[in-house]
């Protein structure tokens, strides 16, 4: 094809709009929030900030920032995914069981596994054209009713903790390795996307799934891969909360579903989908677990407890939310 | 009528049909009294939750807001904790209660932009952070005549809960197509941008759709209280989702701008026949939650399949 | 990688040199204090840090696991040398790491309620004991009264708790139990309420309906289903059928005395609050040994009652001695080892 | 009412309805308005005209106070006036209808009329239904609609909600007892040739009562309606004409600075297609919702206009020849080859390109840089295998804006904060950036575009038609249609009824389309 031939002179040479100081700021956001409540809690109890509890924090967060990195991906694809806390507990079942016929293997099995069942999800979801609000709705009852049959309603207790073990390390002495392995996810996840096309698809299909269908972005498939990776991460958590609980369980994880959402939003990502990324609800993670954690170990009561944590998300999420990006709040 | 109107409608009938054919105690006249009864405080939350899913928001504030209205009630009434007594007032009161507690969700919602999703979040756990304060311990009963007859006493076979259902479906759907502010909230969900560009300043509607949706889960929290003769922090756990999942269900979209209270009370009675089906037909307990999430959605597939293949948007 | 090192771990036998009274930390850990019968546990177990003028630190986790992993594992990442816990393990999984967490650290632990059945507290130094109520035995003695006041035959429904319990399965187990022991007492349909109220209330509704006038006699694994249970009966104008449950919540007690239910079994929640603490403090301050606890003693059953109308005037107002809490005197409710 | 207004009052020496002076608005890395002036007249109709990103929507709407000046001032007869928002401009009587349409489409078409100033329709916060169906009828009576006020408005077709937006702006003469200034920017870039007529009949009728401000890139309309043009260029004040006896070739001149060419639409001849070669595109017997046994050849190298009124199903057409749109019979290949009509992927991967007329929701994504907008579809020229290249990347996007002088302050700018025109520069660049499409299937490209950019957009059509790829235009004028394409294919009511030819020089006149077209 030739060039086209273009009489017009060039633009004047063109300006580069730099972010200004605010916006580099907004950027930064969720790692302030959670300075500023770390500072809080360790002006209401100062031994709270030592590096052994510190170490427990981060030790904690790691299931939270797998699931809420992975559900993510799917919010910033503008969906939602209610059923990974839900997943995540058929997960620590389906380890419990398979352990002993499996050994090594079974993590990667039950990633295995709990990735194509998302996969499943994103399938209906794309095709079926059901709101992912509902697939995955269905889903959280669907994977809780399937965890309870299988376990036969009840705990499974893992006797070789040998295959796990390497989840209870310290790295260094002071970084646990299940958060070690969350950064890693974080970092592989977002590196991934970072120098791929799928964050123009991913961008694209959260902020006009439209636009990104007639400009032939692989729409579907970006949505089913974020669905995929979401469940493969609530199976990746969920070896974690075996590493740590030595037993699956048919609702181990369930009540983490609110928090892992809580987290994505807290990291300033927009439910609405399109704007945010996976290192920002790294952050979130931490301010959640900051919360559920710090506030009673520094002493609140449990009333004021639940009062100061709804005030406190609403607050951080006033901070890091980015509205520049966004024209209007839901 | 399109079918995305009739889609539910039909669906319910189907699944009656059904459980009628499978269950001779579904068939029963007791049993469908039941279900209204049971639909009650369903539809009382769900007529809240259908303005705010209207205007395109979501409001996860259900457990809070009803928890702190149950405990009120059941303190402000006759009870075993206090020498209260105050009767209607104290259902008004608790009622007020609920609302403010919405209006701060909407107020957040506006002077914050914080999304609705965050701050119902953070309005719910307030709202138990209230009712467990004032739980202090020890369970509220109440003795309050009038409260406690609303579970039992019964008018053409519908006790009066179920009245005072049928009456805020009413009103829901009165507010949604007769005022300014149900037809704005209609409006917001369709295009927000819009009523700006007329000169319409939509921050004092969200507001108040917020604050109507918790009047409802107040009065919900209240009917709670009346049915289980105490008052439970733990009052509105769960109608969180049953009453989103009900409205979606029905036909109210979750993007906004579609469907309405009527809709959402056919999602209502949906949801409730099917747990009700599910017991009686005597599907294992083990599975009763699977087997529900599939058939919601079974029918809400069901009801997008004729747009289906439109280049239409699902998020 | 290494191994922690991190913590600052008394080691294991920290019960040799022992603690100052006034340096001992007291926790205790229940669900939530929405709850009358936790919110009795805990204060409980204020009553008894009053006794010895140190103060309780009140943990709630609202019934999640993994919150009270978090919440104990931040516990025991701060100063743990004179830690003494008294847990309600949300489940039977949960028991494990709480355990082992706390033995690396060396924190006294008691838990009660939950523990799996494999898991043997003599395996470990710093987890002092486990307390249960025998929940067959419960279950039994509820389900044993119920076919007595209908009479020795006729329809029952059960209420189960929440499915993946022990204590849910434990008394079910009873039950049945009891079933085998009255053959003409037939259990019409069991169905889980989650241990709650107001799922006790709809699912109830619905069963009337399913069976009518064949039921004759309704079976709750705990009181607060029993409750909604009564609601549901009396919005349905039934006067006739008898109710039992199991935790001796006030309300129960308070219809038993009304005689509209039939029967409870005690569970004591101040004394259960006071005595985890008791036995991690006396172990704490050095005036008992870990080694001198009796084996029958590390895991048991405390001592429960049937609730019926006529003793129930015993229990309206659960109190806690001084004396309940002495260090000499700690295991005297015992009913025995869990077997 | 100001209908009452006699004929003698307007004649004698118009008053001024509305003043700017040393208008200025900056944006982040653009100032978009740089000293802008303006007087409206009473009983006026005054068009403005710039090239895509001259300012005139923000000098707009700094008029009804939606974008607040940094500096400069405006005057409301005679008075300096803050307008804070679209209320306060309303209260002094100025009023607009954008430039993207702005109705509720869930309501009714009442409601969207009175919506914001509802008077007695609403009465303490409930509907009186009957009230409000009556005012709304009279704000449609005013202008002669026969729309139902009760119908939903997205129910409507474009141009019934055109006229709804007239009438809604002409509420605003209840708020002030002086005539009205009513803005219409690009009102007609969504019509057909028979609504305009149609709504410069209602703006004529409008002068009556009331001024007008109007914007249009179609020079000929501009010049036709308007009784003054103001032009703008850069954000700044260049000059006015009066119409009477200006020609669209000097109204060009001064929006772009310079003697530009004005061959709109043929330019260089262009040698006719090869006829014994087989069609790049064969569709047979194509049929879908809106469309039935549609029948289509295209050649490599040419351009194949369809023309037909709204609703004739000719835009489900080219969405079905991409993939996005369901057909239930027919066959279709591309160089002899099947082409899978499953999806837009599979269309994309068989090398069709689709530019989308609905450019703000279908066309572009707003918040994304215009560097990712231009690559969005052709992942593979800024990639080298799986990896993006950023520098690639810009080193491609650079040139494009260069080649298509896209005005952007940056490749990394949001695509939103572009002119309309820039907007769809970018769009079309899309296609062009692999240069592997074998067949075009352009939905009115360019729509809002200047002129300047859109002889640019023929130009480069012509480009791409020369170099062999197939292209399929719906033209958004009469004009256009029979300018760019080699062959006309009149589609009416679903079906494909006529072809024409229209080579270089025996050209058919609009009026042989019309009478096709219905
Ligand atoms: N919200 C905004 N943020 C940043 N820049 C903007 C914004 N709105 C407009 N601009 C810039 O201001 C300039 C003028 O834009 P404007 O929309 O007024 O042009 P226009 O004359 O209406 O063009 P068109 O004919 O394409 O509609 C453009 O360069 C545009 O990129
Ligand atoms: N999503 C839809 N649902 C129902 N009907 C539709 C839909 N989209 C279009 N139609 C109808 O299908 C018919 C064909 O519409 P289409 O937009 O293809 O016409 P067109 O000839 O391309 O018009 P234009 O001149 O604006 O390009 C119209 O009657 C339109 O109202
Ligand atoms: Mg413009
Ligand atoms: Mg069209």
């Amino acid at each position: 094809m030739s060039t086209p031939v273009v009489t017009k002179p060039a633009p004047d040479a063109a300006t580069v709009a730099r972010p200004t100081v605010g916006q580099r700021l907004t950027a930064f956001m969720p790692v302030i929030a959670l300075v500023v409540l770390l500072a809080a809690l360790t002006v209401a109890d100062p031994s709270f900030l030592t590096q052994s509890s510190l170490t427990a924090v981060v030790r904690t967060a790691a299931p939270l920032v797998v699931l809420a990195a992975g559900a993510t991906l799917v919010v910033l694809c503008g969906g939602i995914d209610l059923s990974i806390a839900a997943l995540c507990s058929l997960g620590t079942v389906l380890f419990a069981m398979w352990l002993p016929d499996l050994g090594g293997l079974t993590l990667l099995a039950v990633v295995a596994a709990t990735g194509a069942i998302g996969a499943l999800q994103g399938l209906a979801h794309v095709f079926l054209r059901i709101p992912s609000f509902i697939v995955t709705l269905g889903g959280m009852s669907i994977f809780g009713a399937v965890a309870l049959v299988i376990s036969d309603a009840g705990p499974i207790r893992v006797v070789d903790r040998e295959a796990t073990h390497w989840l209870t390390l310290y790295l260094a002495g002071v970084l646990p390795m299940a958060f070690v392995v969350a950064l890693l996810v974080v970092a592989v996840v977002w590196t991934v996307q970072r120098f791929t096309p799928l964050d123009s698809w991913i961008r694209a299909t959260g902020y006009s799934e439209s636009a990104a269908r007639l400009a032939s972005a692989p729409v579907d498939r970006v949505k089913v891969a974020a669905f995929t990776v979401s469940g493969a991460c609530a199976g990746l958590a969920a070896v974690m909360l075996v590493s740590r609980n030595f037993s699956g369980s048919p609702t181990m994880a369930d009540n983490l579903l609110l928090p892992a959402v809580a987290a994505i939003v807290v990291g300033g990502t927009a439910i609405t989908g399109g704007h945010g990324s996976l290192w920002r609800s790294l952050a979130g993670a931490l301010v959640v677990t900051l919360l559920r954690v710090g506030l009673p170990i520094v002493g609140v009561p449990s009333a004021y407890e639940q009062i100061l944590y709804g005030a406190i998300i609403v607050a951080a999420v006033a901070l890091t939310l980015d509205r520049s990006k966004l024209l209007i709040i839901k | 009528m399109s079918f995305r109107d009739t889609g539910p409608l039909i669906a319910l009938v189907v699944i009656v049909g059904i459980f009628a054919a499978l269950s001779p105690g579904f068939r029963t006249l007791s049993n469908a009294q039941n279900i209204m009864d049971a639909a009650a405080v369903l539809a009382v939350v769900t007529c809240g939750v259908t303005f705010v899913l209207m205007m395109g928001s979501i409001d996860l504030s259900t457990p809070g807001i009803m928890g702190a209205s149950a405990i009120t009630v059941a303190l402000l009434v006759a009870n075993n904790r206090n020498d209260n007594e105050l009767g209607l007032l104290g259902v008004a009161l608790a009622i007020l209660v609920a609302a403010g507690l919405g209006c701060l969700s909407g107020l957040a919602l506006v002077l914050l932009k914080v999304p609705s999703f965050m701050t119902t979040l953070g309005v719910s756990a307030v709202g138990l952070g209230v009712a467990t304060l004032l739980f202090a311990g020890v369970q509220p009963n109440i003795s309050d005549g009038t409260l406690s007859g609303w579970a039992v006493d019964r008018f053409l076979g519908l006790s009066t809960l179920t009245w005072i259902a049928v009456a805020c479906v009413l009103v829901g759907w009165m507010v949604q197509r007769y005022t300014r502010l149900g037809r704005y909230a209609f409006a917001i969900g369709g295009a927000e941008e819009v009523l700006a560009l007329s000169g319409v300043n939509v921050k004092p509607y969200k507001v108040a759709v917020f604050t109507m949706a918790g009047a409802f889960y107040g009065l919900g929290g209240v009917m709670v209280t009346s049915q289980l003769g105490a008052g439970l922090v733990q009052a509105g756990r769960g109608y969180d989702f049953s009453a989103i999942t009900a409205a979606v269900v029905g036909g109210t979209l979750l993007a906004g701008g579609r469907g309405g209270v009527l809709h959402s009370t056919v999602g209502v009675l949906l949801v409730t026949v099917l747990t009700n089906g599910l017991v009686l037909v005597g599907v294992s307990p083990y599975w009763q939650g699977g087997v529900q999430g599939l058939i919601v959605v079974a029918a809400v597939a069901a009801a997008v399949i004729p747009q289906r293949r439109r280049n239409q948007v699902t998020k | 990688t290494e191994e922690a090192a991190g913590d600052d771990t008394g080691d294991a036998g920290a019960a040799t040199e022992s603690c100052d009274p006034s340096e001992v930390t007291l926790v205790g850990q229940v669900r939530n204090e929405s709850n009358p019968y936790e919110a009795s546990w805990l204060d409980g177990g204020d009553a008894f840090a009053e006794q010895v003028g140190l103060s309780q630190e009140r943990l709630t986790y609202d019934g999640d696991s993994t919150r009270q992993q978090e919440q104990i594992s931040q516990l025991l990442a701060g100063d743990t040398d004179c830690l003494v816990m008294n847990v309600l393990p949300n489940g039977d999984s949960d028991t494990p790491p709480i355990v082992e967490g706390a033995e690396e650290a060396g924190a006294f632990l008691v838990t009660q309620w939950n523990k799996p059945a494999d898991l043997a507290v003599t395996d470990y130094d710093s987890w002092l004991s486990h307390i249960t109520y025998d929940g067959v035995d419960s279950g039994k003695q509820i389900g044993d009264a119920l076919a007595e006041a209908i009479g020795g035959s006729g329809g029952i429904i059960a209420l189960q708790g929440i499915l993946d319990t022990g204590a849910a399965k434990d008394r079910f187990a009873g039950l049945e139990e009891s079933l085998a022991g009255n053959p003409d007492v037939e259990l019409l349909d069991d169905q889980t309420a989650n241990f709650s109220r107001a799922e006790a209330l709809d699912v109830t509704k619905t069963l009337l309906t399913k069976h009518g006038e064949d039921v004759k006699g309704i079976w709750a694994a705990n009181d607060d289903m029993a409750l909604g249970a009564l609601e549901a009966l009396e919005q349905a104008g039934r006067t006739d059928v008898a109710v039992v449950g199991i935790d001796a919540v006030p309300d129960a007690l308070t219809a038993i005395e009304d005689g509209t239910m039939t029967a409870t079994v005690s569970s004591d929640g101040p004394w259960q609050g006071g005595i985890g603490l008791a036995i991690g403090y006396c172990v704490a301050t050095g005036e008992l040994a870990v080694e001198d606890i009796a084996a029958e003693d590390r895991a048991w059953y405390a001592e429960q009652f049937l609730i019926e109308q006529e003793n129930v005037g015993d229990f309206v107002a659960p109190e806690t001695s001084e004396s309940d809490f002495a260090c000499d005197n700690l295991f005297s409710r015992s009913q025995g080892a869990i077997s | 009412m100001n209908m009452q207004i006699e004929p003698e009052q307007r004649a004698t020496a118009p008053v001024t309805a509305l003043e700017v002076r040393g208008l200025v608005k900056h944006y982040p890395g653009v100032k978009a308005l740089d000293g802008v002036d303006l007087v409206v007249r009473q009983h006026e109709v005054v068009g403005l005209a710039g090239e895509n990103g001259a300012g005139k929507s923000t000098l707009l709407k700094a008029l009804v106070g939606l974008v607040r000046p940094d500096d400069g001032e405006i005057w409301v007869r005679g008075e300096k006036v803050r307008l804070r928002s679209v209320v306060d401009a309303a209260d002094h009587g100025i009023g607009m209808v954008f430039q993207e349409q702005s109705l509720v489409p869930n309501l009714t078409v009442a409601e969207n009329i009175v919506l914001g100033s509802e008077g007695l329709g609403v009465r303490r916060g409930v509907y009186r239904w009957d009230a409000m169906r009556r005012l709304a009828q009279e704000q449609l009576d005013k202008i002669g609609s026969r729309i139902d006020p009760l119908a939903r408005t997205d129910t409507l077709t474009f141009a019934d909600r055109q006229m709804v937006e007239i009438a809604k702006v002409l509420r605003i003469e209840e708020r002030t007892s002086h005539p009205p200034v009513i803005i219409l920017d690009e009102p007609t870039s969504v019509l057909e040739s028979k609504e305009i007529d149609a709504l410069f009949t209602q703006v004529r009728r409008l002068r009556e009562f009331a001024s007008v401000v109007f914007v249009s890139h179609r020079l000929d309309e501009v010049l036709d309606v308007c009784d003054r043009v103001a032009v703008l260029r850069g954000g700044q004040s260049v000059g006015e004409l009066p119409t009477a006896d200006a020609a669209p070739d000097q109204l060009h001149r001064m929006m772009i600075g310079s003697t530009g060419s004005d061959d709109h639409y043929h330019g260089a001849a262009v040698e006719p297609p090869a006829e014994p070669r087989e069609p790049r595109l064969v569709v047979r017997g194509l049929c879908g919702r809106t469309f039935r046994d549609v029948d289509l050849d295209v050649h490599a190298g040419e351009i194949v206009g369809i023309v037909g009124v709204h609703g004739s199903g000719r835009e489900d057409v080219c969405r079905a020849l991409f993939g996005a749109e369901p057909t239930t019979a027919g066959e279709v290949t591309l160089d002899g080859e099947e082409l899978d009509l499953s999806g837009t992927r599979a269309a994309c991967a068989a090398g069709v390109g689709y530019v989308p007329a609905e450019r703000k929701t279908e066309g572009m994504v707003g918040p994304m840089s215009v560097a990712d907008n231009m690559t969005l579809t052709k992942q593979e020229a800024r990639c080298s295998g799986p990896l993006v290249r950023p520098r690639k990347q810009a080193k491609l996007v650079d040139t494009w804006i260069q080649r298509l002088s896209i005005r952007t302050p940056h490749r990394g700018t949001p695509i939103q904060r572009l002119s309309g025109g820039n907007q769809q520069k970018v769009v079309l660049a899309r296609w062009l950036v692999s240069g592997d499409v074998r067949l075009l299937l352009l939905d009115h490209p360019t729509r809002g575009l200047d002129i300047g950019a859109r002889s640019e957009v023929y130009r480069l059509m012509r480009e791409l038609a020369s170099s062999g790829v197939a292209t399929v235009l719906l033209a958004d004028s009469l004009e256009e249609a029979i300018g760019m394409s080699d062959r006309i294919v009149v589609m009416n009511d679903g079906r494909a009824t006529t072809e024409v030819d229209a080579p270089v020089g025996d050209k058919p006149t609009p009026l042989d389309l019309v009478k096709e077209m219905v």
